[in-house]
């Protein structure tokens, strides 16, 4: 092996293993950005080892093509508001879907035109190309639903699964085909063009809501295409990066349509966005937010000051040991816990003292109304625990409310909301609360004894 | 002894568990900044695109690997860029305790 | 305007309508006080601390006012002192104590009955009922407690382990949630009983057993149970008579607005415990929850100790005054408009509570 | 050999010797015991239960009887009654009563006085001292807090935040941290002060804080704390000073054996306390903590209640009957050899407890 | 590739993944054994596909060494007591090794004599047979001083470190040496023979205690030479298993060197042993078990009744929530919890019951002495927080003792005892306590509060 | 393309990494059957010493691997066969409940 050869085998294997540790520093929200930092340095010494490669003789093409593309990814990366992030990575999957097309089309070009293809490698190429395609055409359809210039909502048309389906067999049989007979360039431009139309199809009649799935699936597919490339050239690095890529994709898919109470098949096979939807919306229009027990841990463990404001519910469900649990578990991590008592909170006078009393809470964590409403402000978080009506906003602001007038805790006021009930029901009043459908507030379903003690544990592990 | 291609095939076996081990257990609020960081790693893809714009092997396989080096470069700077953006945000606030006690 | 707070004459009330801490309160709204010479010192508030506030101490505190409040109802003489066209808030009992009612139209003297107050939401910061019966059924359970020849709470010693006691409440309002939550408190066993079925999950709200809950409900309208029917009835005793018999203590609360009292403890029952148990008949005020219950008075029957207390919040003057001047500061607050005192009868809350005089008052 | 359990005479004595569980034991053990008639009604067990235990319920159970068990120490009248020769355990304020102890030895009789037992780990069983105190501690409370005009807990209602009470208990015996115990129980912000050092810690193990850790300690033999120097004294005055002031409910139980109870609270802290605030001195019966607690009476002065009852354990007779009966039951099994009584003066536990009489006794 | 070869291949690659599966249903003792049966069947595919390997041409001796194997494998697996586990392994090194070194010598001596040896061949071949070395004398006498047929205490003498670093740079200098001049059989034979008293010379100065570090540090080296065989002949099953016994033979004498309050370098560096031991051994020559955390959970977690004895301790750290917490835990996964309340437990009558109640555990899982110390026989675990008098068994069979004939709670008849303490320091009688050196009692030490918060988030994490 | 070596080094990296992830997740009381079972997979070596002796390239070979073979087997058998008989300690005990509760 020459020097240089070794050169770049050594910033490969260093890139692997950089990739690798980076991402396993996404575990811990506190390392993420360092563990970023080293995959990015992976990248650039693969970068680097790749320039130095023996088969690249002239780097004018290359500049360019760098050049271009800092010049759309840095804007890209530092000005995209947050809230557009769906559509930046969809788009992002096109990129990277492109990069492996073309990276397999050029190949696939040369190879043809001289030593000819062999079957493994046309196997890994066609692999590439294939959902190399797809993923560009359903990356472009997602980016346009979410971004809104095309119609976000769900198109859909009888027999469509059957079309989509009868599509996808059409380019696995090309595939097949070309296989046995490589260098047949037709059926390998053909399979090229029925990939385009797999990807448009596919994402087409879904609904914005649920592209976060089918971002990840494509996520999945692009780091497959990725690692086929890998196989195609011979390229451990990406092969590694690849296979990464498409687990990840690949398990977020899973987790993330269970999250959405679908059924994995249901995902992989696209005929998602047919039923109707199933997201919470009110009587007024608004949408709920729900949340996982593992996100409210977060929230709770990376929060500098969390109100918690108890209510008939943490009675109902007798969790006041739960909520001291919790609250122990928030110091220990440098958080700070203080408890908002509204005066009519639970169902008799001192409802809430009694209780939080028996589970040992300090008098001096309890605040009354008048002392902690200017607090609120301040609060990283506003833990609602089966409180309704003393946490309702109507109250401040609906004249026509039965509690209008009553002075409530100002949770909305805080950086978060969010709350822990069963369901959707009114409290005492029978009244529904505008606060569950505010933008900042997140609700955890269930029993608040089961919530808490899985906050519990989350906040532990974190 | 098998081929680099049987070998090639464990590599991405083990990478893949590695992977799943790996991302299972990240939490469910970093979702998002892992798959951005993902993506930005998956502008790996630019390391099979600068020998395709760089191979001089010929013209068409020159202007397709310069696209791709484009497209890939944009996923490498943007991904890491956003994904570092992001991470900012779980940063602590240790901010002073307002207000006062009840006794 | 000006508020006059008169000392209580009635016996064994130690509480006052205004605590210093309402009176500075009111003050600073723009409202005049003047309490009695003395209002205060039965429930823990010499006269020093009124000034303090802002009030005017002086030996008559009934001329030349707007409002008078007070705790328990006016005596036909005092009623005699409340200037014509002035308000009263008190404690009235205006179902039985049609008299005073009557005097109190005559005098043209517009009277609030706190006890009416709207069991609302939005009435709590004024509801006396529910400031008052807190304390009530807490110190029920001290009364209680110190009567029974045991100790409430389980302990292993190395005199034996002595075994907890039994706790029962009959009725979880106010009151009796209250002494479910100081008997828990305590260490005894605790169950609870009502004819609400919210009240049943109330029970268990405050981790204490709920007896009964396959019993059909009696409930009346705004929150209140209503009276339950003959056979309903059979079939509560027969609980009863199961439960009582292994308790050590029973507190009473169950009441029916407008009614006497359920009897719910029949002698037969009471004759079935245990020596030495003790029952504390909270509803006493209004013929009492047990059939031997006797107000105000203390009965030993077989061993089992019957308390009647009456007016149990006044032994606990200071707590109970302080609520009690927040409801009331509360009240009259929402009776102040623009520095004048405006009784609305169409104000969902203080509509209610008038049972006298005209409609409109200003000063 | 035979037990008898005379009917205690002396006024406010409620409690029983023996109780029938504990009949039943020794019965079991091959002893014989007359009970007397009506000897165990004012605890709550009646005749039947002695009979059906197995005890011979009589009129008389002084004569014929090897053993005596008692709560109260005799009369002379009593004394006289007891057989010669026999053996006596009771209660017997050795130190003070001297009179009876010499017409003891008069007569013959061993006997046993039960507030001389070893505080070790093995005489826990017969700790008569630990038991009685553990109730009195519990029910100190509770008068206490009948007595106060606030709520001993916080809470947070519509018409406002109560406050919790501040309690503070001076001497974390045994007594005292059943009291601590039990005001944490009740919801009160609770602090404990005591002069020996693992009284402290004690403290702080029940979640209640200790103040004047920093003080130096003054510990005796046996557990018992000593009389503290007159420096030291100064020391606790001005930390109790600042201490008391705040507090609603005070409950004080130092003692030191064989002294009169340390007088901790003068009249000026009693003066500087709140109105409404109470203090009970269960240390009343040796001088009491408080230089204004009267014995037997509550005292009221400045608005502050002194409470200074005398033998509170008898106030819950039952179970404090039923623990006073197993220390004296473990006492009699420990003095029964092979069917016989043998008080053995070399015994650790039983040696120290003998006030009077012959060394042997055989039946 | 012809049929055979991808047999052979397939069979490789289930191997592989059923190893890592194994290993990893490890991490869930109820999934261990099934993980293992099929890490079994790995094993067997492996076996299969290797011997339809082309290169393979007679079978006869091939089962001479299977059954041979076999009748000693089987005892070996089936009759060594668990007691003599440690020495169980260290042999099974021994073969380990000693199958690795037989084949790396074969394999040389085979293309020394035909083809000749390639630097890389050589490298591999090389760190083969040098790490088996050293593993087989290694494990000789660490089984040897485990077995007693050496003798167990430390062999030391001046200088020692110094002949063994010696030693062991001699055999790497001759493996580097092979590696530029491969076909020097001399050297080669040299540098098994140093490596074989490198082994020796290792694990000689190291004391009886000491040796599980030791035996884990041979697993590693065992792998490594595993994964060496691996490049030497090309095999991916092998390379895979020998790395994963590499790492995990590594890791585990990392943690047990930390759990023994050794520096890793300490443990590499061979120089165990040396300094006195620090292990608690009381005033009447009784050895004191510590133990972690972790493992107390396992117990717990896994016991079907736990008695959970409280004492002073527990309400000196205020423990009483954490008692309850980790109750709570147990009985979710199916155990039952009692707590066993000694008359005279803590400072005042009741003590217990005060600090219990508080916690809010129910009164009907209070068991006093009398109803308890019967139910001591069938209990999985008891747990005693701070308790120490009380379960002095000196009251029941020590006439001298100033507590003999107070009865105790019998927590000697539980299967386990669990000590939670923070020293050896007596209780309020201040006389020791045998109970803490019974075999059957480990020790935790540590505030009672702190431990039992680690013990809920390890049960929890169970 | 690299040879076959390097990719087998990465083999082997990852596979390291995947045992080591596996193995820190292990709880302690288990160690021991971790070893023991890792010790069962290190009979893997079998693989290479049936080449060694079946090849049938020399007398020294053929002997060498017949050892060998016996000694991985050994591994092998005795190494699985031991760790099952560890593992069946953890299984739970479900029993019955002795004795009654005071109330
Ligand atoms: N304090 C008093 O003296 C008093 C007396 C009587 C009435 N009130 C009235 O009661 C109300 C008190 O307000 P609040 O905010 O405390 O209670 P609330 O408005 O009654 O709301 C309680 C909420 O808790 C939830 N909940 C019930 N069980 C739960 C469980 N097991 N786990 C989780 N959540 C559970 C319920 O929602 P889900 O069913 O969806 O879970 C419900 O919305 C006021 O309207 C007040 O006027 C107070
Ligand atoms: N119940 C009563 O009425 C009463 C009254 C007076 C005396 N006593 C006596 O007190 C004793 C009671 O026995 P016991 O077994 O409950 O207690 P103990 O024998 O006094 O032992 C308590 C143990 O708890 C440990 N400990 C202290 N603080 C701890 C912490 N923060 N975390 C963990 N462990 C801690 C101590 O060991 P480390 O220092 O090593 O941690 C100590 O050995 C008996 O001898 C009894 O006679 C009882
Ligand atoms: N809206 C509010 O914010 C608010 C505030 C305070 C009270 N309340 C409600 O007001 C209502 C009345 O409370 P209260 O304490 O004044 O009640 P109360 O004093 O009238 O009666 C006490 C209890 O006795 C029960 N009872 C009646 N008959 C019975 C029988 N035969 N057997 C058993 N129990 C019987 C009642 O159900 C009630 O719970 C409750 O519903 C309470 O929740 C509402
Ligand atoms: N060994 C055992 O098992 C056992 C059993 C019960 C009690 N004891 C011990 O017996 C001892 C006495 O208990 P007791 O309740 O009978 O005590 P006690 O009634 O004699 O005194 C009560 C408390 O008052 C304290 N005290 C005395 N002078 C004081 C002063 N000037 N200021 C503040 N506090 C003062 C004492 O320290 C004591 O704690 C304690 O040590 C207790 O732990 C031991």
């Amino acid at each position: 092996m020459n020097p240089r050869e070794l050169f770049v085998q050594v910033t490969y294997l260093t890139a692997s293993v950089l990739f690798i540790v980076g991402l396993r520093s996404l575990t811990r929200p506190d390392q993420a950005r360092r563990g970023m930092n080293q995959a990015a340095l992976g990248m650039l010494l693969a970068i680097c080892g790749t320039l130095a490669h023996h088969e690249i003789l002239r780097y004018d093409w290359i500049i360019v093509g760098l050049v271009v593309g800092t010049a759309i990814g840095y804007p890209l990366g530092m000005f995209v508001p947050m809230t557009a992030m769906p559509q930046r990575i969809a788009i992002s999957h096109l990129f990277g879907a492109l990069a492996a097309t073309l990276v397999g089309v050029a190949e696939y070009y040369t190879l043809v035109r001289g030593p000819g293809v062999g079957h493994a490698e046309m196997a890994a190429l066609g692999f590439e190309v294939l959902f190399g395609s797809l993923t560009i055409t359903g990356s472009f359809m997602a980016t346009g639903k979410l971004q809104g210039f095309l119609p976000g909502r769900p198109i859909t048309y009888p027999g469509q699964n059957a079309v989509n389906l009868l599509l996808f067999a059409v380019a696995l049989g090309l595939f097949g085909y070309l296989i046995f007979v490589p260098g047949q360039q037709a059926a390998f431009y053909t399979m090229i063009g029925v990939a385009f139309c797999v990807g448009l199809f596919m994402v087409m009649p879904i609904g914005g809501a649920d592209m976060p799935v089918v971002i990840s699936l494509l996520n999945s597919y692009a780091g497959l295409a990725s690692a086929a490339t890998g196989f195609a050239i011979g390229n451990n690095v990406l092969i590694i990066a690849g296979a990464l890529d498409g687990a990840s994709g690949f398990l977020l898919s899973i987790l993330m349509s269970k999250a959405m109470n679908r059924s994995f098949a249901n995902v992989l096979f696209g005929a998602f966005g047919t039923p109707a939807t199933s997201s919470g919306r009110s009587s007024v229009g608004l949408a709920v937010r729900s949340i996982t027990a593992e996100d409210v841990a977060l929230q709770l463990g990376y929060a500098g000051s969390v109100i918690v404001v108890p209510g008939y519910g943490m009675a109902v469900a007798q969790a006041q040991h739960q909520v001291r649990e919790l609250a122990e578990q928030i110091e220990k991590r440098g958080g700070e816990v203080k408890y908002a008592i509204h005066p009519v909170a639970g169902r008799m006078p001192g409802h809430m003292n009694v209780l939080l009393a028996e589970a040992n809470i300090p008098y001096d964590r309890l605040y009354d109304m008048d002392e902690i409403n200017p607090q609120f402000d301040q609060a990283d978080v506003a833990l609602v625990i089966g409180a309704n009506d003393v946490v309702n906003p109507a109250a401040r602001s609906d004249r026509a409310s039965p509690i209008y007038g009553m002075p409530i805790l100002n949770v909305d006021r805080a950086r978060h909301v969010i709350v822990l009930k069963r369901s959707m029901s009114p409290g005492f009043a029978g009244i529904e609360n505008e606060l569950f459908y505010d933008p900042k507030t997140s609700m955890l379903f269930g029993d608040a004894k089961a919530s808490l003690s899985r906050l519990v544990s989350e906040v532990k592990s974190l | 002894m098998p081929s680099t291609g049987i070998i090639e095939l464990y590599v991405f076996l083990l990478a893949g568990f590695v992977g799943y081990q790996v991302i299972t257990r990240v939490p469910p609020l970093l979702h998002t900044p892992l798959m951005s960081a993902t993506n930005a790693i998956s502008g790996i893809s630019l390391v099979g695109s600068l020998v395709a714009a760089g191979a001089d092997r010929n013209m068409v396989s020159t202007i397709l690997g310069v696209i791709a080096v484009a497209s890939a470069t944009i996923n490498v700077v943007g991904g890491f860029l956003i994904t570092d953006r992001m991470l900012k945000m779980f940063k602590r606030h240790d901010q002073p305790d307002p207000g006062p006690k009840v006794g | 305007m000006r508020i006059g707070v008169p000392r209580e004459t009635t016996s064994g009330e130690r509480r006052v309508a205004l605590v210093p801490e309402s009176v500075g309160k009111l003050v600073k709204a723009g409202v005049a006080v003047v309490v009695e010479q003395g209002a205060g010192v039965t429930a823990g508030f010499p006269d020093a601390l009124y000034a303090a506030a802002g009030a005017t101490v002086a030996p008559d505190a009934w001329s030349d006012v707007d409002l008078v409040l007070k705790v328990q109802a006016p005596t036909l003489s005092e009623i005699a002192r409340i200037p014509s066209g002035a308000v009263l808030v008190s404690f009235l009992a205006p179902r039985t104590h049609t008299e005073a009612i009557a005097g109190l139209t005559a005098r043209g003297v517009t009277a609030l009955a706190v006890e009416l107050v709207p069991r609302t939401t939005l009435a709590q910061a004024m509801d006396v009922l529910s400031s008052q019966a807190t304390i009530a059924g807490y110190k029920a359970v001290l009364l209680g407690a110190a009567q029974l020849p045991r100790i409430l709470p389980m302990l292993t010693t190395a005199a034996g382990t002595l075994a907890p006691a039994r706790a029962f409440v009959i009725g979880a309002g106010v009151a009796g949630l209250q002494a479910i939550a100081t008997t828990r408190r305590l260490g005894a066993i605790v169950s609870g009983f009502d004819v609400r079925s919210a009240a049943r999950e109330q029970i268990e709200s405050l981790g204490a057993k709920a007896v009964g809950k396959e019993l059909e409900t009696a409930e009346g309208a705004g929150g209140y149970a209503r009276e339950v029917v003959a056979d309903q009835q059979a079939r509560i005793d027969a609980l009863l008579a199961g439960h009582i018999k292994e308790q050590d203590l029973v507190i009473t609360t169950a009441q029916i607005p407008g009614k006497p009292a359920p009897k719910l403890i029949s002698a037969a029952m009471v004759a079935s415990m245990r020596s030495g148990s003790v029952i504390v008949d909270l509803a006493a005020e209004t013929g009492g929850n047990c059939a031997l219950t006797r107000a105000g008075e203390s009965v030993v029957i077989g061993g089992v100790t019957i308390l009647g207390p009456v007016n149990l919040a006044a032994s606990v003057p200071g707590h109970a005054s302080q609520m009690l001047s927040r409801n009331l500061t509360a009240l009259t607050l929402r009776m102040v408009k623009e520095g004048k005192l405006v009784v609305d009868p169409a104000d969902e809350i203080l509509g209610p509570m008038v049972v006298s005089g005209r409609n409109e008052s200003g000063a």
